[in-house]
């Protein structure tokens, strides 16, 4: 009988929905819901492990297989111009499984002295104004005569 | 004398599918109509530049290219090439800009004058 | 300065014997021949012919270093070294005459393993550099390494003592020196001494510490040194413009000819995505053998500099400014309605025939008659020295210069003027018996001459058989008068042209078909604008005051702003911004030697042809399809389209134009001199040469001028003037 | 001075192939090619102890005047216009018949030499140089034939220059003999001035002029054509031949170049018939010679002796002896530095002329005698030949320029014994590669003490090379 149920439950997939239901409840109700699924394309929740100096947090939920369990969540100001570039190196390697400490907790990167010549992160700007374009330092193969010099 | 061989060789040639005008005359808007017909599904499989107005034109005037053509057998021989091209677009041999080739030629000719030649550096 | 030694001499002359005896110059009875077997292959040779040469006449080919066809054998290389049957050792085969019946085995065990350790040697000490070596892929000792030495190095003791080294020697701004590399084969020496007659180069120390250098440290400056960059065998001279610039086999070679000097030596341009790197002498035994002069060879680095790569024209304020070309024919074709037929062109030193005959056929059709070359060649009434072309052309031929027997040289020095030329000179001077004198001023040709005095009266003197070296003429056997081209353009060169070709004329050579009567050109294109009709000099364009006057690359200043008229419309057609092009109101960019097919005809009166090598930068076209174009834009279109039709028109107005590498022979002496003769004989002042020393040899014209290689040698010149050892 | 150098490579080939003596296979002798034929029957069978009567050069020694007036009394001079007056072919002849070889180290047949300058003229003059530049080191025979009796080979030359028809003769003395080129200009002074040279020399109606020219120190300006090329003023670097010396020398001219002791006993020959010459020694092998015995003999000395006469006798009976006895033999070089050095045994055995040196696959040479004992040792004995060598090499050719270096180095490492055996192998193929192929024979003569070493000592060789890696073991 409990296997019935059971069965039933399966079958009309109402553990999917609760855990929608949660879902939506997490992203702060329906609309904003909607909202993230427009964004970008998933309104999966989970545990928020940090966030970054520019806006980016960063979620677990260990519900997900190894691989979809750790997520980024792009600042809310880029709206749709995010990409991956966006997510600094201290947080990339909690991202990509390399650690599991995040930053503020990973003792190593804690040690790091910090200098003034480190740069900033930057996100890569290809495709914008500020895509880096290599110059050539090679002389041209004609110099033309130029009537204004003597 | 001579030329009667000649003259029989041209009455006696085989024809390549059909037989009178008529006959082709039907074969050409048969093909026609497939291309009409296939329009729809062009520009939703290419995604070109151009609406359903624009590709009847287009294919308007792609057969009126060869409104004066007589010969039942050329007639027939651009049938098969007009078949083959529709089979090449709804088969996605081609691809978009082969399609918009239609519109433009993206080689421009060369120049055949001297001072066209000259200025372009020919 | 001694001749060569008569060891030298008697050797040479025995191992010569083969080489010339091919050229049917050498008129000597022919010696019986005898019988000796390369191989096993019987072959028939003159007694005195190298086992070298016998084998190369079986096309077996032995490998050498040091042996050169046009140089005295050294034999110091061991690397020809081959088995003769019954002979206990290895003969060398460059040095040894052949003796009759002689059984020589060249890929005998002995001949190998010979090969084999001479190669071990010469590998001990040479560094193992090749991968930054400007040699590597044309080195003979890579090559030779390949197909004769072991494949295996046994030399331990580069663990211990190393190899030796040697310290580099700057000779000068043209070629590099890696003297380690060296293995002593003693071409440069040799060629230095024999050919460029410079002793500037030699051997000090001995045994493994021989080094080839300079003695002192001083610049190996000669006109013709880039030769020993080819003579090297191994990368120890390099031609240092082109150092770590490409490989060889990176490198098109389009075969070509040279434009700098009149000769048209042949050459072979080295192109690398559309830029010349290098020029190469390519072998032609009638013009320059396979040498080639400095400034042909290293000049090529002027093709980059100061070009001209868009039409322009002169605005309103004064400017020039970069146009299209559609706007650029049209304001040219505008000036050139408008001036009717008062329209005249000016030829330099580089233009092709096509470009003068296009031009011709256009300014001909606006009804104007007014075309000249930039240098003058005396002329009266007309055309009359110009008539024939015997006339003003080197007559007797380049080669046929070094079997002369006694060379008069008035108002040139063929040393700077003709470098080629002067090796021929010189060979005759060495190697046969042939005496030079010069009227002109004192200078240096490399080989002893007699100097008979700079006044231009001498010449009366000869003439009129007053001084003694009329009699040495007279009796001479093979005599020339090779007078430069800068003397018979003064204002008294009608008389240098009527004197010493009637005086030609008098004189009894030997052999009926020698022709004394020569004029040395030295541009490029003067020869062929003659032979087109041309006028030379520029007075008659400077008093008929034309409206639009065409600059053909004339950029020696023959035409300068003082001497053309205020309102004349100057349109200059060229490659180079030189002197030509900031008289200009509209410029139309050209191609220059490299970077077109056209015809060249050189001072002996041999047609030749360049090819394309590159094409020619921004947007430069070929000359003669400019006019071509230009003539459409006015409205007379010419009556060519392509290469093919205007050499067809060539052909039409002169023959000899197409008959490319041919010599035609040239006649009518006698009546040329009957309409020299008719005009008066007054000599004024003293005869000067324009180049009289190297530092004047340098830059001459456009090319050379925009060349910084030829910028750095004429300041090496300059910097080394101040030191005890000049040059 | 490099009498031994020109060796074989100076027999020209054209003229080798006049000779009517037939080439044999024994000429292929590995090492050594000077011709061999069978030797006519030999009747005398005991050399050696020359009398003094029989010896030429009687003021060896000088211990009598060096000048005219000494030379006069010892028979110098005599009747030289006689001599003369009997004409070329008469003095030719004489030379033939003395069987006489060039004493400078290639034994070419002296007569024979002589007469391929006894040619029609073809406007050319004709000239005789003396090759006095005596450096091959333990050679030590012409110098005291300058010092002590230089009017012999002035008048030599008078003869030999009558004999070839020169027009003179150019002395090319070295560069370091001072006093041998003082004595020698002093004598020729003396002969001018007696009117026995120059003018109408001797009174036979001959002009012949003598000239000395000193070399300026170069081992290979003793190869007749870089003695040449130095005498013409030019680096002395030998020439290619052909053309030979005799067709195109010193000026462009024909030239025989002969050395010291060669011309300077034509006169003794010419004056006591070539016949006497001729019974001392071996067939083909005759004559009195001049031999230089250093090294590690009780009495080092230049002795006369007839030629063929026992190694071991000549050392007993005129240097008293190997130091420390016979027994005490290491090894002796028997004909200056270029020729192989032969162990004792051999030694024992050796006759010293041209044949019985080539039978021990070494070469008479000079007869420069370098003896060594058993205190030698060898290898750097050979090492510092070979680094002489190297010093003297001109660098015109590759294989003796780079051979020669190379085989330095490596007998540098093989004296302390730094090496691998297989490089003894390597230094016998190097020579090997070196000899027979270079321009002259200075090539040959570098490789020759090399093949001499590794034939003979090579078990000495290999030893150290033992012992460098033990020791070298034991260091690290």
């Amino acid at each position: 009988m409990s296997k019935l149920i059971k069965n039933a439950v399966n079958f009309f997939g109402v553990q999917q929905l609760l855990r929608l239901g949660a879902d939506v409840k997490q992203n702060g109700g329906i609309i904003k819901s909607i909202k993230k699924l427009y964004r970008m394309d998933s309104i999966k929740a989970g545990r928020l492990v940090g966030q970054d100096k520019y806006g980016n947090k960063y979620y677990e939920n260990p519900h997900f297989f190894f691989g979809r369990n750790r997520w980024v969540e792009y600042a809310e100001y880029k709206n749709l111009e995010y990409d991956a570039t966006q997510v600094p190196a201290e947080w990339f390697g909690w991202l990509h499984y390399r650690t599991d400490a995040p930053p503020y907790a990973d003792i190593a990167k804690l040690q790091t002295k910090k200098y003034k010549w480190m740069m900033d992160h930057s996100e890569n700007a290809t495709g914008t104004k500020d895509a880096y374009f290599p110059y050539s330092t090679v002389n041209a193969k004609f110099t033309a005569w130029d009537p204004k010099k003597k | 004398m001579a030329s009667t061989p000649a003259k029989r060789i041209i009455q006696q040639v085989r024809p390549i599918l059909s037989v009178d005008r008529d006959e082709a005359k039907r074969r050409v808007l048969s093909l026609y109509k497939a291309w009409f017909r296939t329009i729809p599904f062009i520009l939703h499989k290419f995604d070109i530049p151009k609406n359903e107005e624009q590709c009847r034109a287009k294919l308007r005037e792609e057969f009126l290219k060869n409104k004066d053509v007589t010969d039942v057998r050329v007639i027939d021989m651009l049938v098969i090439k007009g078949q083959m091209e529709l089979k090449e677009v709804t088969m996605q041999w081609k691809q978009k800009g082969h399609v918009m080739n239609y519109w433009k030629e993206t080689v421009e000719p060369k120049p055949q004058d001297f001072l066209s030649k000259f200025l372009s550096g020919n | 300065m001694l001749r060569v030694p008569l060891t030298r001499a008697v050797l040479a002359q025995s191992q010569r014997a083969g080489v010339l005896a091919t050229s049917k110059r050498m008129q000597s009875k022919a010696p019986e021949k005898v019988e000796v077997f390369i191989d096993d292959q019987p072959v028939m040779v003159l007694p005195g012919t190298t086992v070298l040469q016998a084998a190369a006449q079986v096309g077996i080919e032995i490998p050498r270093f040091c042996y050169h066809e046009r140089l005295a054998v050294a034999g110091n290389c061991r690397m020809c070294l081959v088995e003769v049957e019954k002979s206990p050792k290895p003969v060398a085969a460059c040095a040894m005459p052949v003796m009759k019946g002689w059984r020589i085995k060249t890929n005998s065990e002995m001949t190998r393993r010979a090969r084999e350790g001479v190669m071990e040697f010469l590998l001990a000490n040479h560094p193992l550099d090749c991968p930054i070596c400007d040699q590597g892929g044309e080195c003979d000792l890579q090559d030779q390494a390949m197909s004769f030495g072991s494949d295996r190095s046994r030399f331990t003791d580069i663990d211990h003592a190393g190899k030796r080294a040697v310290e580099d020697k700057d000779i000068g701004p043209l070629i590099k020196t890696t003297m380690t590399r060296c293995i002593h084969c003693t071409r440069c020496i040799r060629f230095a001494s024999e050919v460029a007659g410079v002793d500037d180069l030699g051997t000090t120390g001995r045994g493994n510490d021989m080094q080839v250098g300079t003695y002192v440290e001083k610049l190996f400056l000669s006109e013709i040194s880039g030769n020993v960059i080819d003579l090297c065998p191994v990368g120890a001279l390099t031609n240092k413009p082109y150092s770590f610039v490409a490989r060889p086999w990176e490198i098109r070679r389009i075969d070509s000819i040279d434009v700098l000097d009149a000769l048209g030596s042949n050459i072979t341009v080295n192109t690398r995505t559309g830029e010349v790197l290098r020029i190469l002498p390519r072998e032609n035994e009638d013009i320059n053998e396979e040498w080639l002069s400095d400034k042909s060879r290293f000049a090529c680095d002027g093709l980059k500099r100061q070009r001209l790569i868009t039409p322009m024209l002169r605005k309103p304020d004064g400017e020039l400014e970069a146009v299209e070309w559609e706007t650029a024919l049209i304001g040219v074709a505008q000036a050139v309605k408008n001036a009717g037929s008062k329209v005249a062109a000016v030829a330099g030193s580089f233009v092709d025939a096509e470009q003068l005959v296009a031009v011709k056929d256009l300014l001909n059709r606006l009804g104007s008659e007014l075309l000249c070359t930039e240098q003058k060649f005396p002329t009266s009434d007309g055309l009359s020295g110009i008539d024939f072309r015997s006339n003003y052309l080197l007559n007797s031929s380049i080669a046929a210069c070094e079997d002369a027997d006694l060379v008069l040289l008035v108002g040139t020095n063929p040393r700077y003027e003709a470098p080629l030329l002067n090796t021929r000179l010189r060979k005759g001077y060495v190697h046969k018996e042939l005496d030079v004198a010069v009227i002109g001023p004192q200078i240096d040709l490399s080989y002893r001459h007699e100097h008979l005095g700079s006044n231009a009266s001498i010449i009366q003197d000869i003439v009129s058989g007053k001084h003694p070296f009329a009699k040495r003429l007279k009796s001479a056997k093979r005599p020339l008068i090779i007078v430069g081209a800068n003397a018979l353009s003064r204002n008294d060169g009608k008389a240098f042209l009527s004197s010493l070709h009637s005086f030609a004329n008098q004189l009894k050579p030997e052999n009926s078909d020698w022709k004394v009567w020569n004029v040395l050109q030295t541009n490029a294109s003067q020869v062929a604008a003659l032979d087109i009709g041309y006028k030379p000099g520029v007075d008659e364009v400077i008093a008929a005051g034309p409206k639009v006057l065409f600059l053909l690359g004339a950029d020696n200043e023959a035409i300068n702003k003082d001497n053309i008229p205020k309102d004349c419309f100057v349109v200059y057609l060229g490659h180079h911004g030189d002197n030509g092009a900031p008289l200009s109101h509209a410029i139309l960019p050209g191609a220059a030697y490299t970077e077109k097919q056209a015809t060249y005809v050189n001072t002996e009166g041999r047609a030749q042809q360049t090819l394309i090598a590159i094409t020619p930068p921004g947007m430069a076209r070929e000359d003669w399809k400019i006019i071509r174009a230009l003539s459409e834009v006015i409205g007379t279109s010419l009556p060519y389209d392509n290469l093919d039709e205007i050499r067809d028109r060539l052909e039409d107005i002169a023959p000899h134009l197409v008959r490319y590498g041919r010599l035609e022979e040239n006649n009518f002496f006698a009546q040329a001199e009957q309409l020299a003769k008719s005009q008066s004989v007054a000599f004024q002042g003293e005869i000067d040469v324009k180049q009289k020393s190297l530092a004047d040899f340098y830059m001459t014209d456009s090319i050379t001028r925009a060349s910084p290689t030829m910028a750095k040698c004429v300041q090496a010149i300059k910097k080394g003037q101040g030191r005890a050892y000049t040059y | 001075m490099a009498l031994a150098i020109k060796r074989i490579s100076s027999i020209p080939k054209q003229q080798l192939a006049a000779l009517s003596v037939p080439l044999t296979k024994k000429y292929q002798i590995r090492g050594n090619a000077t011709q061999v034929s069978a030797p006519p029957p030999q009747t005398k069978t005991k050399f050696g102890n020359l009398s003094d009567q029989d010896r030429i050069f009687t003021n060896l020694y000088g211990r009598h005047d060096w000048r005219l007036k000494g030379a006069l009394k010892r028979g110098d001079w005599y009747k030289t216009k006689e001599i003369l007056e009997k004409g070329v072919d008469w003095i030719l002849n004489e030379m033939k018949a003395s069987g006489l070889r060039g004493r400078g180290g290639a034994g070419f047949p002296t007569g024979m030499k002589w007469s391929f300058m006894n040619k029609p003229s073809d406007g050319r003059p004709k000239y005789l140089v003396v090759n006095a530049d005596e450096g091959e080191p333990g050679t030590c025979k012409d110098r005291e034939i300058m010092r002590h009796d230089p009017h012999k080979l002035i008048e030599g030359c008078l003869i030999a220059g009558r004999a070839m028809g020169a027009r003179a003769a150019y002395i090319y003395i070295r560069g370091e003999f001072y006093n041998e080129a003082s004595n020698m200009q002093i004598a020729i002074a003396e002969a001018y001035q007696a009117g026995l040279i120059g003018k109408n020399a001797c009174n036979s109606g001959y002009d012949f002029d003598v000239f000395m020219h000193r070399g300026a120190g170069a081992y290979i300006c003793g190869e007749e054509t870089a003695l040449i090329e130095s005498l013409e003023g030019k680096q002395g670097k030998p020439r290619l031949k052909p053309p030979f010396p005799a067709d195109v020398g010193v000026f462009g001219c024909p030239t025989t170049v002969s050395n010291v002791e060669t011309v300077a006993v034509a006169p003794t020959i010419c004056r006591r018939g070539g016949v006497w010459f001729a019974s001392f020694g071996r067939t083909r092998n005759s004559g009195t010679k001049l031999f230089n015995i250093s090294g590690h003999v009780n009495n080092p000395c230049t002795v006369e002796e007839e030629m063929s006469i026992p190694l071991k006798e000549l050392i007993e009976r005129h240097c008293g002896g190997v130091r420390g006895g016979w027994d005490n033999l290491l090894g002796i070089i028997p004909g200056g530095s270029s020729t192989p050095i032969i162990p004792k045994d051999v030694c024992s055995e050796a006759i010293m002329d041209f044949d019985g040196l080539v039978a021990c696959q070494t070469s008479l040479g000079t007869a420069a005698i370098i003896v060594m004992d058993k205190s030698t040792d060898v290898i750097k004995a050979i090492a510092r030949l070979i680094a002489f060598y190297k010093h003297e090499s001109c660098g015109q050719c590759t294989p003796c320029r780079e051979g020669v270096s190379w085989m330095n180095k490596v007998m540098t490492r093989f004296v302390t014994g730094n090496a691998r055996p297989e490089e003894i192998d390597m230094l016998w193929e190097v020579s090997k590669q070196i000899e027979g192929h270079s321009i002259c024979a200075l090539g040959d003569g570098a490789a020759w003490p090399v093949q001499g070493l590794i034939r003979h000592f090579r078990p000495e060789i290999e030893n150290r090379m033992k012992e460098f890696k033990k020791r070298e073991a034991l260091e690290n």
